[in-house]
Parts: structure tokens; sequence; C-alpha cells
């Protein structure tokens, strides 16, 4: 029951981040939006290399078991790529955020949707 | 619409359910459940592998020398996913500087930090610009250790690069850095362009056999080419070949790349305060 | 070294985009002079490899990392454990587009680039928007996609917003980023669902292991979807008109070729990923097919007659970047809807791969000439100071080399002989009428209407008396201006006149790249 | 003959040989040309009222230029109920082009579960 958890949670978070990202309107608001997708996604990848009872894959001081069982490191690096680039990625959008509150007075894409000249 | 994407929205998580539920069970991966026995039951050859990460996980220390399989898996296996994301954060820092370009490049700081009621500097309390004094070299030395022991414990280049780049957010908020912010940006600019000079020149350095190829590692002690015992062991600093090194490179990337970002807002966000009439 | 070119033609930009900032405190001249080499670089190395890819058919592997740079696998393994970089045709093709279109983007912002603190990051963001394309464009692993796709994405997003001060770019700049950050999550889903099936990211190696159950389906449309938002299929091309029409000139003229690198994502995703065209059991090639088909066709519908109604006119070429694109996917959706096991195999030989080939020619002639298109708009927004084409007039007088090579790009966008539009049009039309009289009828006249509205810009800016009162901007036109609009007018030009050699030596091969036939 | 086939583009029903074409046309051109100067009339003189367009009743500062936005006005007219649907689409909203997107892949998704794809 407690590992179907771990997969709800992984949708549950794209899923809410989704939503945020579809129905807020505020640019700050949308930026968070992204960064609980991703965290979904690195939750995701996490429990892909889930082992019950592993160790990190590490072995500097790791116990002598003959039955030594480690999660995957290939997620672990993965997510740590990942975090790096959804943090550049926030870090951007928050600086063309500040800088169209600086020239527009607004953070709010409906107040923002004049911008394009229709036609 | 409104409707339409929404339920869009439920049809696509119904499908995620569904579909994930396909998946393997959680905590039954692909590939052996041991790192040294395999589906038998026997203990075997530790070159027997089934999918990648049991490659990763049985030969990983053979190869890299380095006891932590994370970091032989960023710098060695996938380095060049590293490389990439070292660029990301490059990018990122050079956008930044770009964007805000007309606002960080000042000669010299125009906002004075002075209380407008009792005339006192906004500054921090002595309590505070004193603890920054005594914590911020510990905090740079926890991320250099973080750094240095990146192929031996949980760690590696970006985590120390990070940790460090957390103290240059100390010193902003404790206002040490408030003035000669063009200096400070072209000294941080310098040494995150060497840094990654550094981390390709290493990967041009293995071109006689592959870039990025770890040709330091198994080779001589001096050179942090010790070979290991394989299986649990104490950890020797002196292993792993090429990738101390690299992650020497990536966290100076990103202590300085972060640090300039970090410098670069808070500046954005000053000047828009003294801007609005807020602080003076 | 020939067998270290892969990895050169990645790293060397990349180093050089590195040591930009240290270059540029040694001088101005020596930072253009360093950027110009290692662009030129990049060409001749993509040129030299002509030869091996283009002319033998061959691939070449790069195993990055590992002892023997040649070996895809480790020895005594059925699997890759590194990462691969692979070339061929397809790729190869795509990355002389790109190189082609960064230099001449390059030589055009030489002077066109005011020269303030601001230039050498712009140049620094150039060269690493090159270097995600063509890695994108090269590389045989899934995550390492992911990452040059995010290289990419954050290099257009940021060039996009460069003209900080003016009221819109930033949010321009925000939609670009926030579209594609949006759009690489859910790639990243899918490269997830297919880890954790094979516990890979070798392309090759999915590819051979696939068994096509519902999680690889699904897999399939969290990648196939949102790189075919990027680069710009109805309905989700809102965000092009916006971006494209904020950025400089030469910006514009590279985003077009950054939106069909995420279209090489899209065939790539479905021909070297998903094909399996020997297994019975496989994805349903014809419903791929027509899903492939209808965005094309909305897009190109849609697109052009939204262009037409457009006063802005980097807008309204925006626009019909979009309708150009759905001509690619019409061409190679029809590749894809008859391309599959069984005997519809000899209906691919007859005019499938017929239109595969007009669509991926087509790529290369869009690139070309809508980069020429975008370029004048550059000279054209300069002179007048605003994109509103009511307040341009008669520019012909003055700019007589911006109205020849508006001229060659407008009528090779709208299919006039014999420029290098008609002959990859051409090439659709006749396939795709032998599929689908109707898609065919549609394309030509959506041709039609791209006539229409590029007379109307040529009508509106260039045509009309000579008012010196409305130009805003009289430097006279740079050398490197000219030169970059000049190669690539020569280049539609001969294109057009020899279209039969660019497929033999660069369509046919990328064809083959793509699809094993039997 | 090999040279010519060369320079054809000969597959699936497409001929097509832009060099010939080309050639063709200068030959038409310069046959056209010469028609011209054996037949043509010889009163046009540059530099006389004779260049300038004939502007009934206007001066010379108003412009005459039928503005851009007016250009295809019937086009649009006729395809007004079209337009509306599709500017009204294209209204700039943030959200909506993400909308779209998950749409699709719904749709998408959808054509999985129908077993089409």
């Amino acid at each position: 029951m407690s590992d179907f958890f771990l997969y709800v949670t992984v949708v549950l978070l794209i899923f809410l981040g989704v939503v945020a990202l579809l129905y807020k309107r505020n640019l700050i608001k949308i930026v968070l939006a992204i960064n609980i997708v991703e965290s979904g996604i690195n939750l995701f990848f996490l429990t892909l290399g889930y082992r019950p009872e592993g160790t990190a894959p590490i072995f500097t001081l790791a116990p002598a078991l003959s039955d030594l069982k480690m999660v995957l490191p290939t997620p672990q690096a993965l997510i740590l790529t990942n975090i790096v680039i959804g943090f550049a990625t926030s870090a951007l959008m928050l600086t063309f955020a500040i800088l169209t509150y600086r020239n527009n007075r607004t953070l709010d894409i409906f107040k923002l949707r004049g911008v394009e000249d229709h036609e | 619409m409104k409707i339409a994407s929404f339920l869009s929205l439920f049809l696509i998580a119904g499908f995620l359910f569904v579909g994930i539920n396909r998946l393997h069970p959680v905590g039954q991966p692909l590939g052996n459940q041991n790192v040294f026995i395999d589906r038998t039951g026997e203990l075997t050859d530790i070159t027997y592998v089934d999918t990648m990460d049991d490659y990763y996980l049985r030969n990983g220390q053979r190869e890299t020398g380095s006891n932590n399989i994370v970091a032989s898996v960023v710098f060695d296996y996938r380095g060049f996913d590293t490389m990439g994301e070292a660029s990301v954060l490059f990018l990122v820092v050079t956008s930044i500087s770009m964007l805000l370009y007309p606002s960080i490049r000042l000669k010299r700081d125009t906002v004075d930090l002075r209380d407008p009621r009792t005339g006192f500097p906004m500054d921090m309390t002595r309590i505070v610009s004193n603890g920054t004094y005594l914590m911020f070299p510990l905090i740079l030395a926890f991320g250099a250790y973080l750094v240095i022991h990146g192929h031996l414990s949980p760690g590696g280049g970006f985590q120390g690069g990070a940790v460090m780049a957390s103290g240059t957010a100390l010193l902003i908020i404790s206002s040490y850095i408030t003035s000669h912010l063009h200096r400070t940006y072209n000294i941080f600019s310098f040494f995150e362009s060497l840094g990654l000079t550094i981390f390709i020149g290493l990967g041009f350095a293995g071109i006689g056999v592959t870039f990025l190829s770890n040709f330091l590692a198994n080779t001589s002690p001096a050179f942090f080419g010790r070979v290991i015992d394989l299986g649990p062991n104490s950890g020797y600093l002196n292993s792993a070949g090429l990738l101390p090194f690299l992650s020497l490179a990536i966290g100076m990337e990103v202590f300085f790349g972060l640090s300039i970002i970090l410098v670069s807002m808070f500046h954005l966000a000053r000047k828009e305060k003294d801007e609005k009439g807020m602080i003076k | 070294m020939s067998k270290h070119l892969p990895i050169l033609i990645i790293t060397i930009p990349l180093l050089t985009a590195f040591m930009m900032p240290i270059a540029a405190r040694v001088g101005i001249r020596f930072r253009n002079v360093l950027m110009l080499m290692a662009i030129l670089a990049i060409n001749i190395m993509l040129l030299s490899l002509i030869p091996e890819v283009a002319l033998n058919f061959g691939t070449i592997f790069y195993t990055v990392g590992a002892p023997n740079p040649l070996a895809i696998n480790p020895e005594g393994l059925a699997f890759p454990i590194r990462i691969i970089l692979k070339i061929d045709g397809f790729s190869l093709f795509m990355g002389l587009i790109s190189g082609t279109v960064a230099l001449v983007a390059f030589l055009y912002s030489w002077k066109f680039i005011k020269e303030d603190g601001k230039k050498t990051y712009y140049f620094i963001l150039m060269l690493l928007m090159l270097v995600g394309m063509i890695g994108l464009e090269f590389t045989n692993d899934l995550f390492n996609f992911f990452v040059f796709m995010e290289i990419l994405s954050i290099s257009c997003a940021a060039l996009v917003a460069y003209e900080t001060e003016e009221k819109h770019p930033p949010y321009a700049g925000y939609k670009y980023m926030l579209i594609s950050a949006i759009a690489t999550s859910f790639l990243l889903l899918g490269i997830g669902l297919l880890y954790a099936q094979y516990g890979s990211f070798n392309m090759d190696y999915i590819h051979n292991e696939m068994n096509h159950s519902l999680l690889d389906k699904m897999a399939l449309i969290f990648m196939l979807i949102p790189l075919a938002m990027k680069a710009g299929a109805i309905p989700m091309h809102m965000w092009v008109p916006d971006t494209y029409s904020e950025a400089p000139a030469p910006v514009t003229a590279m985003l077009v070729t950054a939106s069909q690198a995420s279209l090489y994502g899209v065939f790539r995703l479905s021909f070297s990923l998903f094909g399996n065209p020997i297994s019975s059991i496989s994805i349903n090639y014809n419903s791929l097919g027509w899903v492939i088909i209808i965005l094309g066709v909305l897009s190109m519908f849609v697109g052009v007659a939204m262009a037409l109604v457009q006063h802005d006119i980097k807008r309204l070429m925006a626009f019909h970047a979009v309708s150009q694109t759905g001509y690619m996917l019409l061409g190679v959706g029809v590749g894809i809807a008859v391309y599959a096991a069984g005997d519809k195999g000899a209906a691919f030989e007859s005019f499938g791969k017929v239109a595969m080939i007009g669509g991926i020619f087509h790529i290369m002639n869009h690139a070309f000439y809508k980069g020429l298109l975008f370029l004048t708009s550059g000279v054209i927004v300069r002179r007048f100071g605003t994109r509103n084409l009511d307040k341009m007039i008669g520019l012909a007088h003055r700019d007589t080399f911006t109205a020849v090579a508006f001229i060659i790009g407008a009528l090779a966008i709208a299919g006039i002989p014999p420029f290098n539009g008609f002959a990859s049009k051409l090439l659709i039309y006749e396939s795709v009428y032998k599929f689908s009289p109707l898609l065919s009828i549609i394309a030509m006249f959506v041709s039609v209407l791209t006539l229409a509205s590029f007379v109307k810009v040529f009508y509106s800016a260039f045509l009309g008396p000579r008012r010196d009162d409305l130009i805003h901007n009289t430097e006279p036109i740079s050398a490197g201006m000219k030169i970059g609009m000049g190669i690539l007018c020569v280049l539609v030009v001969l294109m057009g006149l020899f279209p039969e050699v660019v497929i033999d030596v660069l369509v046919e091969p990328a064809i083959a790249g793509l699809v094993t036939i039997r | 003959m090999n040279i010519i086939n060369f320079l054809t583009l000969n597959m699936a029903g497409v001929y097509w040989n832009p060099v010939l074409l080309v050639i063709l046309f200068c030959i038409l051109l310069l046959i056209v040309v010469v028609w011209g100067r054996i037949f043509f009339r010889r009163d046009y003189n540059r530099d006389t009222g004779q260049v300038k367009p004939f502007n009934s009743g206007l001066l010379d500062e108003v412009n005459y230029n039928v503005q851009s936005s007016n250009l295809y006005w019937g086009f649009r007219k006729a395809l007004d109920s079209l337009y509306k649907v599709m500017i009204h689409n294209h209204d700039g909203d943030l959200n909506n082009y993400l909308k779209w997107m998950v749409i699709i892949i719904a749709a998408c998704l959808l054509l999985i579960s129908g077993g089409l794809l």
C-alpha cells in the first residue's frame, strides 16, 4: 500500500503543478508551479531507483554484508542534473518576471494580454 | 475551453495512474537485488551484469576508482551530461548578467543604507556582523570539504558549490557586500569562466583516448590514481583519477555562478526599493 | 583526430563560449574574430563529415569517455553504458542548417547589434544556442537530448528578451521559457517511463527492445506533443508570433532553426525510437501519421490565414513560420502514414518516400529563406523605427539590396519557380496528391495565400513614393549585414536551380538515416 | 544527356528541371526585349511628368497609398466568422497556450485507449 502511495504522490504533484500552471495568473506563481511539476518528476525518478533496505550507492564505510543492497545510482545522477536545470530555469524566469514588472507594472497575465497587437 | 482543459487534466492523471501501475512495483527495479550476488543466490564475479545500473554498481569502483558510484556516474559515465548541465548554469548566469546589465553595471553603489528616523545604518547588529565574520569561513570550508570528498562521500561539485554560495548569501543579507559591485562582479565572472574552462580542458586532456575519459584512474597514487580495494572500504582521498579535479572545477563554477546570480538579484531588488524611495 | 570530430563539433564552440568573457576583456575585435573562427571551424568540420556520412550513407558513432570511442557496447555486454553520439544523414543535414544559419546570423549581428556591454553576452548565448542545436541533433541518448534541449531553450529565451529596456521583450522571453520548461518537463516524464522499463537511455537500444506496450505509447505522446509545441504546430503555436516578433532580427533567424531542431526531435522519435517495421506488434503507423498530418494541415491553414491579416511585419513572418512548419509536418506525416510493415511498403516506395523527401528538403529551404526574410525585416524595422506596416512606405528607393533580397525570399516562400521553395513544394504536392488529393489542394491554396501576404508586405514596405520623413535611422547597411543576406540569397537561388544535387547529396542520406528500408 | 538527367528532379510523377526553365525564360525575355526595341513607341522620356503616377485630383503631399491594413479587405470580410473564432483564440492569454497542449495530449491519449495508436 505504501508502495502505491509513492506513485500516487508523483501523479498528484504533477497534477497539482499543471493545474496551477493552467489556472494561476500570477507570473511568480507560475514559476512555483513549474517547480512543483519538476519536483514531481524528480520524485518519480527517485521512486524508480528505490530498493527496500538499500543503502546509498557509496562504498565508503558501507556495511560489509554479503547481500549488500544498493539503490540505483543513475536516477540520482539524473535528479542532480535536473535540480540544477530546474534551479537555472526558475532563476531565469524570475528575472524575466522582475523585468516584466519593471516595464509593465503588473504581474497579472490577464493584464499583460494586450502586448500583442492582434490582426 | 476551461472545462475541456480540466477534463483533459483528469484524463491525463487517470492515464498516469493506470500506466504507472503497470510499471515494476516500487522497490523492484530491473537488475539484480544484491550487489555481489547473482539471481541464483551465488556469490559471483562482479563483472556479471544485467542492466546499466548493475554495471555501474559492480564495475564503477573498479573502473573509476571512486567509492561514490553516483559521483562516478555523474562525472565519468555520464560526464557529458554534467558538462551540459554546467553550461546550463553558465548560460543562466550569462543571461541574467545580460538582462540585468543596465542595473548591475554601476560603477558606484548609490544606495545609502541609513534609517531615515534614527540616522543609524540599517545594517545588522554587531552580533549578526560578527557572527557572519565567524561563520563565513566555516561555510566555505564545509563546502570545500564536500567538493573535495565528492568521490568518497555524499557531495560533489554541485552540492559543495551550492553550500559555498550560501555563504555569499549570508554576506549579502548581513550587508557585507554592498559596494564595489562592479569589481566583485568581474572577479566572480572571471573565476566562473576559469572553472568551466578547466573542466573542458580536463576533458580535452583525455582526448588521446576519448573526450572526458578518466585517464588518471588506477595509474599512480601521486596523481589521484590509487588502486582501491573493491567492495566496502574506508576510502582514500587520492583515488578516482580525474573525478576530484572535475569536481573541483564544477565546484568553482557553481560557487561563483550562484554568487553572481545572488548578487545581481540582490542589487536589483535594492535598486528597485531605492527608486521607490523605500530606503533613504 | 578525425574520429573525434563529432565531439569536437560540440565542444569547440562550448570552449569558445566559456572563454568569451575573458576574450572580451582583451579586445572587441579579438572577441569577434574568435567567434567567427569558432563558427567557421564548426562549419568546416560539418562539411568534412559529408563524404563519410552523406555520400557513403554511413553512420558515425562516438562513445564519450570510453576507452575506445568507436565501441558502442563494452566488452561482453549487450547494452551501452555511456553517452553515445550518433551522426547519420539526418543529424548531419540538420547540423549543416544550424551551422550555416548561425554563421549568417553572426555576420549580420556584427554591426547590427549596438556595441554596448551586453554584446559579449549576446555572442555567448548565440554560440551556446548553436551548441544546443547541434548537440541535440547529434546525440543518441535521451537524457542528453533533454539537457541540450534545455541549453537551447534557455539561450533562446534570453536572446528573445535582449532588448530589456523595451516594454514587451522580457514578457516574450518569459513566455518562451515557460513553454520550454513545461515542454521539457513532459519530455522528461516520457524519458522516465522509458527508463523504468528498459533501464537505458540509448535510443538504439530502446528501439530494439521496445515492446510497444501502453506505457511506451504514453511515453510517445508525452514526448511527441511537447516537441510539436516547441516546433510551433497548431494549436500550440500561439507563443511563436509573440516571441519571434520581439527578438532582434538575427536572433529570429536562428529561432526558426531552433524550432526546427524540435521538429527534428519529432521525426527522430517517430522513426528512430518508436519505428519498428519488422515486428508485428508496433504502434499504428497510420494513425500516428494522421495525427502529424492533421497538426500539419491545421498549421498550414491557420498560420497563413492569421498571417494575412497582420499589421506587424514580424508577427506576419512568424505566422508564416508556423504555416511553413505545416508543410514539413504534412510531408513527413504522409511518409509516416504509409511507412508500415506488410504490404504497404510498396506505397512507401512509390510516393511516401517522395513526400518525406519533400518535407525534409523543405526544412532546409525554410531555414534559409525564412532566415533571409527575417534578416531583411531587421533592416526594415530599423529604418522605420516601427514594426507597423501602415507606417512604412517606399524603402526600395533607399535600400535596393534589401529589396532584392526580400523579393528572392518572398518568391521562394511562395513557391515560385525557379527558387528553392518550389522544388520542395512540388514534391509535396505531387506525392500528397497520391495519398489524399484534398490535402494537396489545401497545400496549394495555402501557397497562394502565402504569396498574397508577402505581396502585401512588399507593397507596404518597399513600393510607393520616397518618404524621407518616415525614415527613423539612416545609417547605411554594413558589409556584414550585406554578406549575411547575400549568402542566404545565393543559397536560395542555387538550391532552387540545382535541387536534384541537394536531394542526392543531403536529403536522401537523411531519409536513409530515418527509415531503414528492408 | 547525362548532365540533363543529373539536374532533373524526376520521381513519383515529378519532372522538374529549373535550369532548362531559366534558359527558356531568358530566351523569351530576349525575344520580348528585341520585339520591344523594334516595335514599341519611342516617345517615353525620363525627367518629365510621364514617369509620375497619375493621381486624379490628389496633391502630391497626400499619402495616396492604400494602407496595408486595408488590403485584402474583401477576403477578411468574406471570412469574417472564421476570423472571429481564430482571433478570439489568439487572445494572448498565457494559460490558454498551455491548455491547448494539455488538451492535445489528452486527445492523443484517447486515441491510445481507442486502440488507434
